[in-house]
């Protein structure tokens, strides 16, 4: 085990290592937030808003007197396994109905590729406006919208990977053996599929983090006093001309969770080794 | 401030932005809904009264004088020789339609629970109107100065901007901008002084603020208080900061279970941290309220009514009394009404400390007032300071009040509130409204933490204005007196 | 290549092609009306109570709700609304009292220019960072732009409008922070007034289509063409524009047509910041206030906005191959 | 070696392409090259796959394909010295005066632009001419080359011309600027035999021609011998032997050389005891692709193909491309259903679609596919590719599959460590045997074997050919052998199939298929196959080149082959269904009379 993770961080190129580095880091802290953080969520420790550096509040406090280090770290928490929650819905939907759509052919592909196409043309944010108007914001509908949104998507490339495969000679093997539906798809294609659709992932990832926060600014983000990384920018911009921790801190925090994510996704690709 | 008395000039563009617009937007004074509404309407059209200044008395306007005997019928005089817009003169036919318009259920008009009380509005000769009113009401004149009751053509059943106000319109473009210009033969001499006044709408805040320092617009409303050094900074900029009756309350319901529990209404009260509230959220801005909608520079505020403290452990032996140790409480707040957002994370860490568990519902700000407000036991309001204290008490806080929000209900309230609303002897009426206020303060539903004023900010070079606790913008009459020092 | 195709109807040749891909375009429209139909149907209250606000009575709701229409089952407005709409009329705003076609007329050619322009600026900056990522794929360049590319979409698209507005308008007072248009200004007082809109929008959309043009245009570079093309001593500037961009035109204009179907419906938080009274914000607007006919008009612009778009691209790849088009 | 009294038109010496890796290693792909070729004279370069031909002559253009570094004492075209020439310089040489044919015309051409527009590009980028004068050339080059209306071909698609024509289109790009030094690499290899011959015949004469000097790279010996004055024989990256072709022919002087001679000419296996029983009987089955309208595919393929073959017994399918081989595999696969016809396993007859014959019937017939590359899955290990079928067909688990896969691995001769590997970690003839052990996992009675050894190097693909006959032999599988490759189908099998656009022209055991009576299409191909002799191509140049217009039967029922036929019978062949004659075990589907087939209509002349 230990020597395959090894092997597998070598065979990375040193972008990718420092990709690997950032995700890592930030889903220890998302796992690890409720034992490490200093404080609670919610907690006021200090009377002044927006304090510097301290030795009590690492990174001061934000514009209601509560300390950032510990805000952050549960908005990273927040958004990581928000996204990561997501995207694996996302893709897991998107890439069934796919090779499901791929492996028919005939009017079961068409009939989903229209579905999705529909899904696809409408605006996310506005989307989710409606829906939260709708249904009131909670988690999980953050969590479903987030998803929702993203399937078209994934459904898109993982119905071309999964034309691709079909073409190839193995999959004529296994038909011809007469191997199944289910088969095929579970065992022929889908193994296949698996680095791509781990980029794709790790793409849908870093958007849903950038829909979360974009949703956060239209004030339908995680409820407060907990709040995902977007939304503590968010409520903190009143502290962007002064410097303020409490703002720069979680903007680099999605920062380095992004690029890292991506960083690590095109040092998986097929190119880059691994 | 020994710097000599400037003398108003006549000129200057103005570009104001306000912080809501919609495409209902309207030049309808009747359908009035937003700041920027108000300030449209005021610009365009004139009233029969008008607030001028931080008094909260009504002063003359259209009306040259208003008199009466029992506070039931009242006759109104008129100026001579005002003129709309388009050049005809304003008679008592014009202020009778404007006035009994508000009756007509198919207007939707906002004011049409105040004009429930015109029992008849008439003209008396060319410049006179009698309006009788179903009940005695010495507040009158108070009512008629809001932007509501502005007078309009006769005839118009959709107006067009066609007032008598201080502003010609010149472009009206709902959700996106009004221009105004400056109206050559308005009716009181030298007024207004601008020139020209556009009005658009900046709903995002710190954008509303960073167009202001960057010289795009030259006056703001609703600026929140944290951004107060912001302006500050920049000595080109300042800011008016009136302090007003609108508050921001915490509702539970009467009604329902568990809000209805005098402990638990109790308990919450007395785990607020006011000035925590005042100081986090509003930057020591606002004023420390005690749970009773009268603030303290307004008439009729009863000093007497003790103030509420923060007292935890009082609070957790309530909370203990009504048994609600860790029940799951769902608070429903938005950035609809101001500040709740923000006061909803403070309930739920203080109700940590005493036992209480506020789960935080935010809510979007669409839809709010209809969907939530009220809706559930605990919800977040925002109240908009009222011309009377009748008003806010018969619009919010009598037992059968469409906006009751707590569902409160105490007879002897009631009863107190149709008398005082009679006037009279102005000792009585003020006994009369203290007593209220105890009540409220000591039974209501409601928790009122702070009031909270109307900060605008504004470009140096803008004078003249004047602060009128009822609104921004100076009342939303800025424009009125307003003058641009190049 | 004729195996992968294989799955479409035999009969080639562009136009049916073409109209294949534009029939179902509009199938999908059809599904998109009802979708928006039904999900505006799931928003709590209707415009009667929004035209009548806190004050109204059940019995005045009720009223004006019957003289509206809105107590008709939901699948009579429906039909309704999908043949108005078919003859070209999506019927009257509830709550301004006006067309809504002239309401959207009004905002239209705002969100029309922003997203022109931008598209425009983008599609530029994209395809020169993508050629110029391809042609030095691996190397030094490349490496910088792909991080560069990655920052600009890893940021949130408010922070970027905010830092913009910060540097440009309050600190360095060279832009307006709001966008103020105006339909007899100038271009160049256009352009000012639009850039930091056009510049917030670009740096979202840009990395992603600067990604697909690098990957398209470094995939022909790897052909055999290529290759020859060189051992022919064809420039490699020549090599470049000639040769590979109209063979990787099909996969980066699908690209493109993903990101930029984003400047209309996706401008909301950008047209929020500079106040820019763009569809987007419209059609907000008519959420917030249960302005049906104005909301589902809004939605079936944004979907058929982004379905052209890729039915344009999809058009534009069919004719730039040949083997397509034959 | 002393040069000749002529010029010396390319000298190569000490030549080393050495690519150095980002992690600091070395990998040297050529070492110690070094030649000459005089003025005018054909160099071939020939060796296996991977031996370093093409780097070779692309480093005579400056070129290398992955930044490998050249470095040589000399490196010389004419009076230009490419090695002292720099990045600037190069492509100024390039296409103007060393110019370049690649292997895989289909690939070489920009699919997106006019074949006009790509030939006369070496000629407009170095200003050589205007565009009009430019075009009057390509359109000359065009006839010289023996295209078909060369002043319209020109304004076609890549895609709209057939291989053969768009190789000899290369030829008018190389040809255009009149180079010095014409570099061809492997120009005919991916054509099939029939039009292999003539474009060798126009490249050899357009290059007589133009006077240029040329390096022809190819591994196929027989091609080499053809056209070149002169051959370097390669070797992992190192010079083997060199002389002139005759030399290299007769009397090679290397092991290696010999080797490959030997591999040209497949050695005849014997005749295998097959039972008499039919184990597979194809009864005139029709199959094609597309929408299946009226019982006709859109894409009509097949027609009326029909064949039997006997347990043991070994069927060679021969053919141009698309002329229907894989189809028909497939059809008797069952994963292209055929629209009509039957197909008999034993007695029981077959559905036609496989989704309806049982996991018996399927497991009778198994198929192996031409590149193992893609039949096997990247992501599975040799094990589980091996188990499936035994768990799949026979239910085995465990050890009694393992003991199994242990078998299996010893019948196809490959090592036991590999079960963990996956095909990505195989060599390409490991590869071909893993996907031969699949398919005799399932124990089968018919083989399809899909151009099994195409992708292979020859002396690889011998001891593939090696297992599966002795396999054939010693488990009676019925084998169908497809291949474009008629002297290997030919020493492989017992009977053969020559297909013609869709269609069976001749059916034959390989003593009649070898003997003087033959389809007229049959002997086409059998003669355009290349033999070891330098004077072959000259041979079939004297005669009346058939033309080319390419496949496409006039009509469902004439002779498939009547617009290439140079013997149709005017008035009969055109009007006329072919009729069926069948001699000794011998079916041809021809008008000529059984006696008229056995005379060469190609020496004759008609
Ligand atoms: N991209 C590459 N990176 C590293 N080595 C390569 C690359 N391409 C080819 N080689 C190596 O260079 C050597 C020579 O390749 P070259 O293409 O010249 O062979 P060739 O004789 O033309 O073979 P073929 O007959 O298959 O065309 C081979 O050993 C191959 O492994
Ligand atoms: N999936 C398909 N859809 C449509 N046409 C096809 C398909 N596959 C093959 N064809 C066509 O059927 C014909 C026969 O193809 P097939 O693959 O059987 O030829 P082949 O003899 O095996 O050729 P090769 O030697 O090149 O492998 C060709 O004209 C080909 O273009
Ligand atoms: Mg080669
Ligand atoms: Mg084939």
């Amino acid at each position: 085990m230990t020597s395959r993770l090894y092997s597998f961080v070598r065979a990375l190129s040193a972008s990718g290592r420092v990709g690997l580095g950032f995700v890592t880091f930030w889903l220890l802290i998302a796992i690890f937030a409720p034992i490490i953080a200093p404080y609670s969520i919610g907690e006021f420790v200090d009377r002044t808003v927006f304090s510097g550096w301290s030795n009590a509040y690492w990174l001061g406090t934000d514009f209601l007197g509560r300390d950032v280090l510990s805000r952050l770290m549960w908005g990273a928490r927040y958004t990581v396994l928000l996204a990561l929650g997501a995207a694996i819905l996302a893709v897991t939907i998107g890439t069934s109905l796919a090779l499901f759509a791929a492996i028919r052919g005939g009017w079961i592909d068409e009939v989903l590729s229209r579905i999705m196409d529909t899904l696809i043309s409408m605006p996310s944010k506005i989307l989710a406006l409606v829906l939260v108007a709708a249904f009131g914001s909670s988690l999980t509908l953050l969590l479903a919208i987030a998803a929702f949104t993203y399937v078209p998507g994934n459904f898109r490339i993982a119905r071309a990977l999964a034309m691709n495969l079909i073409a190839l000679d193995f999959v004529q093997v296994a038909r011809a053996r007469g191997e199944g539906t289910a088969y095929i798809a579970w065992r022929e294609v889908l193994p296949n599929m698996i680095h791509p659709l781990l980029a794709d992932m790790g793409l849908r990832f870093v958007f849903i983090v950038l829909l979360l926060s974009g949703l956060s600014f239209l004030g339908l983000g995680v409820q407060p006093p907990y709040a995902d990384l977007g939304s503590l920018v968010r409520e903190n911009v009143s502290g962007l001309t002064e410097g303020a921790l409490a703002i720069i801190a979680p903007a680099i925090a999605i920062a380095t969770l992004t690029v890292g994510a991506n960083l690590l996704i095109d040092a998986l690709k097929p190119g880059g080794k691994a | 401030s020994g710097a000599p008395k400037e003398v108003p000039r006549r000129g200057g563009l103005v570009r104001v932005a306000g912080h809501a617009s919609s495409t209902s937007d309207t030049l309808d004074p009747a359908k009035g809904a937003t700041t920027l509404d108000y300030v449209r309407h005021h610009m365009l059209y004139s009233g029969l009264t008008c607030f001028e200044d931080d008094s909260l008395v009504p002063s003359l306007s259209l009306a040259r004088a208003i008199e009466t005997d029992d506070r039931i019928t009242w006759h109104i005089d008129l100026q001579r020789g005002v003129q709309f817009h388009d050049g005809s003169e304003l008679t008592a036919q014009d202020v009778v339609h404007s006035l009994l318009r508000h009756k007509d259920p198919e207007l939707g008009s906002k004011v049409a629970f105040v004009a429930e009380q015109f029992a008849e509005v008439r003209s008396e000769g060319r410049f006179g109107v009698v309006i009788r009113l179903t009940g005695a009401n010495a507040d009158l004149p108070n009512l008629l100065a809001v932007s509501h009751m502005l007078i309009v053509k006769a005839g118009q059943q959709k107006p067009d901007g066609t007032g008598s106000g201080p502003f010609r319109l010149e472009e009206f473009n709902p959700a996106v901008r009004t221009i105004l210009v400056r109206n050559g033969e308005y009716w009181i001499p030298d007024r207004p002084k601008l020139d020209r006044v556009e009005l658009i709408a900046i709903p995002d805040e710190v954008s509303r603020v960073n167009a202001l320092l960057s010289g795009d617009v030259h006056m703001i409303n609703a600026v929140n208080p944290r951004s107060v050094r912001r302006i500050h900074a920049d000595p080109n900029y300042r800011t008016m900061i009136t302090p007003s009756s609108l508050f921001t309350n915490l509702i539970m319901r009467q009604d329902s279970l568990p809000t209805g529990n005098p402990d638990f209404v109790q308990a919450v009260k007395l785990m607020l941290d006011r000035p925590l509230i005042n100081r986090a959220i509003f930057s020591d801005y606002a004023v420390i309220a005690n749970d009773q909608p009268i603030a303290p520079f307004q008439p009729y505020y009863n000093a007497n009514v003790p103030q509420t403290l923060l007292d935890t452990d009082k609070a957790r032996w309530h909370v203990q009394r009504s048994g609600l140790t860790g029940v799951r409480l769902p608070v429903y707040c938005s950035t609809a009404a101001t500040g709740s957002v923000d006061m909803a994370s403070i309930l739920q860490e203080y109700g940590s400390r005493v036992g209480l568990n506020f789960a935080v519902n935010r809510m979007p700000a669409d839809g709010y007032w209809s969907t939530h407000w009220m809706r559930h036991p605990m919800t977040f309001g925002n109240t908009n300071p009222r011309p009377t204290a009748d008003l806010l008490f018969s619009m919010f806080f009598a037992s059968n009040a469409d906006s009751n929000e707590s569902g409160w209900k105490n007879e002897r309230f009631d009863r107190l509130l149709v008398e005082a609303r009679a006037g009279g002897d102005e000792t009585l009426r003020a006994e009369m409204y203290g007593e209220m206020q105890q009540m409220i303060h000591d039974q209501c539903g409601v928790a009122i933490p702070v009031f909270l004023s109307f900060i605008d900010g504004y470009d140096r070079r803008l004078k003249g204005l004047r602060s009128v606790p009822l609104g921004a913008f100076g009342g939303y009459r800025f424009a009125e007196y307003a003058w641009w020092d190049e | 290549m004729a195996r992968t195709a294989s799955s479409r109807p035999a009969w080639f040749g562009v136009v049916p092609l073409i109209l294949y891909r534009v029939g179902s375009a509009l199938l999908t429209l059809f599904l998109v009306s009802a979708v928006v139909f039904t999900i505006s149907g799931l928003l709590p209250g209707d415009a009667a109570q929004e035209i009548l606000g806190q004050s109204a009575t059940p019995e005045q709701i009720q009223v004006l709700r019957h003289e509206m229409g809105l107590d008709r089952p939901a699948w009579t407005r429906y039909f309704e609304w999908l043949v108005s709409i078919i003859a070209g009329d999506p019927g009257m705003s509830y709550v301004a009292n006006m067309p809504v076609a002239e309401i959207i007329s009004d905002r239209l050619p705002n969100t029309l220019k922003l997203a022109g322009i931008t598209a425009v600026v983008s599609v530029v900056t994209a395809l020169t960072i993508g050629v110029v990522g391809a042609i030095n794929r691996g190397g030094r360049i490349d490496k910088t732009l792909n991080v560069v590319t990655l920052s600009l979409v890893a940021t949130p698209e408010f922070l970027v409008a905010t830092l913009g507005v910060l540097l440009f308008s309050v600190t360095l007072l060279w832009l307006p922070s709001i966008s103020l248009v105006n339909e007899d200004a100038s271009w160049g007082e256009m352009l000012r007034s639009l850039a930091l809109p056009i510049m917030s929008l670009t740096s979202v959309v840009v990395a992603q289509m600067a990604r697909m043009t690098r990957a398209a245009v470094a995939d022909q570079l790897d052909r055999p063409y290529v290759e020859m093309a060189r051992l022919k001593g064809v420039p490699f500037s020549r090599i470049v524009l000639f040769h590979v961009l109209p063979n990787a035109i099909g996969p980066i204009v699908n690209a493109m047509a993903l990101s930029l179907s984003y400047l209309f419906g996706g401008a909301l938080i950008v047209e929020t910041i500079f106040n820019y009274p763009g569809l987007a914000s419209l059609m907000v607007n008519a959420v917030t206030s249960r302005d049906m006919p104005l909301l589902q008009s809004c939605a079936m612009i944004f979907c058929g906005t982004y379905l052209t778009m890729v039915l344009v691209a999809d058009v534009i790849a069919i004719l730039a191959n040949p083997r397509l088009r034959a | 070696m002393t040069a000749p009294a002529k010029d010396i038109a390319v000298e190569v010496r000490d030549l080393d392409i050495v690519l150095n890796t980002p992690g600091g290693s070395r990998k040297v792909i050529v070492e110690d090259i070094s030649f000459a070729v005089p003025k005018g004279e054909v160099l071939a370069l020939i060796g296996e796959s991977g031996s370093g031909k093409t780097t070779i002559a692309l480093a005579l253009m400056g070129y290398s394909r992955f930044g490998a570094d050249i470095t040589a004492n000399c490196l010389r075209v004419g009076d230009l010295h490419i090695d002292r020439l720099s990045q600037s310089e190069l492509p100024t040489v390039r296409g103007r005066r060393i110019s370049y044919i690649a292997q895989s015309a289909a690939s070489a051409f920009n699919p997106s632009r006019t074949i006009m527009s790509q030939v006369i590009e070496p000629l407009l980028v170095h200003g050589l001419a205007d565009r009009k004068t430019a075009e009057e050339k390509a359109v000359a080059l065009f006839s010289a080359l023996a295209l078909p209306s060369p002043e319209t071909i020109g304004s076609r698609y890549p895609h709209q011309v057939s291989g053969g024509q768009l190789q000899r289109v290369m030829a008018a790009m190389a040809l255009i600027t009149e180079p010095e030094l014409v570099i061809l690499d492997e120009p005919t290899t991916a054509l099939d035999v029939t039009t292999q011959v003539e474009v060798l015949k126009t490249i050899k004469s357009a290059l007589k021609q133009s006077g240029a000097t040329a390096i022809y790279v190819s591994h196929d010996l027989a091609v080499v011998a053809q056209v070149a004055d002169r051959i370097v024989v390669l070797k992992d990256g190192h010079l083997c032997e060199d002389g002139a072709v005759g030399k290299i022919l007769h009397d090679p002087d290397s092991d290696y050389t010999r080797s490959l001679l030997t591999a040209v000419q497949p050695q005849q296996r014997p005749d295998a005891e097959a039972a008499p029983d039919n184990v597979l009987t194809v009864g005139s089955v029709d199959a094609g692709y597309g929408r299946i309208k009226a019982g006709k595919p859109a894409i009509p393929v097949l027609r009326d193909v029909s064949f039997s073959i006997r347990r043991g017994a070994a069927l060679g399918v021969i053919g141009e491309s698309g002329s229907g081989k894989s189809t028909l595999a497939r059809v008797i696969a069952g994963l292209l259903p055929a629209t009509s016809g039957e197909i008999r396993l034993g007695d029981t007859l077959l559905a036609p679609a496989m989704a309806r014959r049982t996991r018996e019937q399927l497991r009778r017939v198994q198929i192996v596919f031409q590149h193992a590359d893609t039949a096997l899955n990247p992501s599975h290990s040799v094990e589980e590719i091996l188990t499936r079928p035994l768990a799949f067909y026979y239910g085995m688990k465990g050890a009694e599959a393992r003991a199994r896969v242990d078998e299996l691995l010893d019948l196809t001769r490959l090592p036991k460590d590999i079960v963990k590997r996956r095909s990505s970690e195989l060599s390409g003839g490991q590869k071909q045997r893993v996907n031969l052990a699949r398919a005799l996992a399932a124990n089968p009675d018919v083989l399809i074997c899909d151009e099994v050894t195409s992708a292979l190097d020859t002396v690889v693909a011998a001891a593939v050919l090696d297992l599966i006959d002795n396999l054939r032999r010693d488990l009676g599988i019925a084998t169908i052998f497809i291949s474009h490759d008629i002297s290997t189908a030919r020493a492989f099998c017992d009977d053969l199939l020559v297909l013609y656009a869709g269609r069976l022209v001749e059916l034959a055991s390989r003593d009649r298929f070898a003997s003087e009576t033959q389809h007229p299409y049959t002997r086409l191909l059998v003669e355009s196959v290349p033999e070891l002799d330098t004077g072959w191509l000259a041979r079939k140049s004297a005669l009346a080149p058939p033309s080319l217009s390419g496949q496409g039967a006039s009509s469902d029922t004439l002779c498939p082959f009547l617009s290439r036929c140079p013997v149709a019978i005017g008035g009969v062949c055109d009007t006329l269904p072919p009729p069926r004659q069948e001699q000794a075990g011998q079916i041809v589907i021809c008008h000529r009379e059984w006696n008229q087939l056995s005379i060469d209509p190609l020496r004759t002349g008609s």
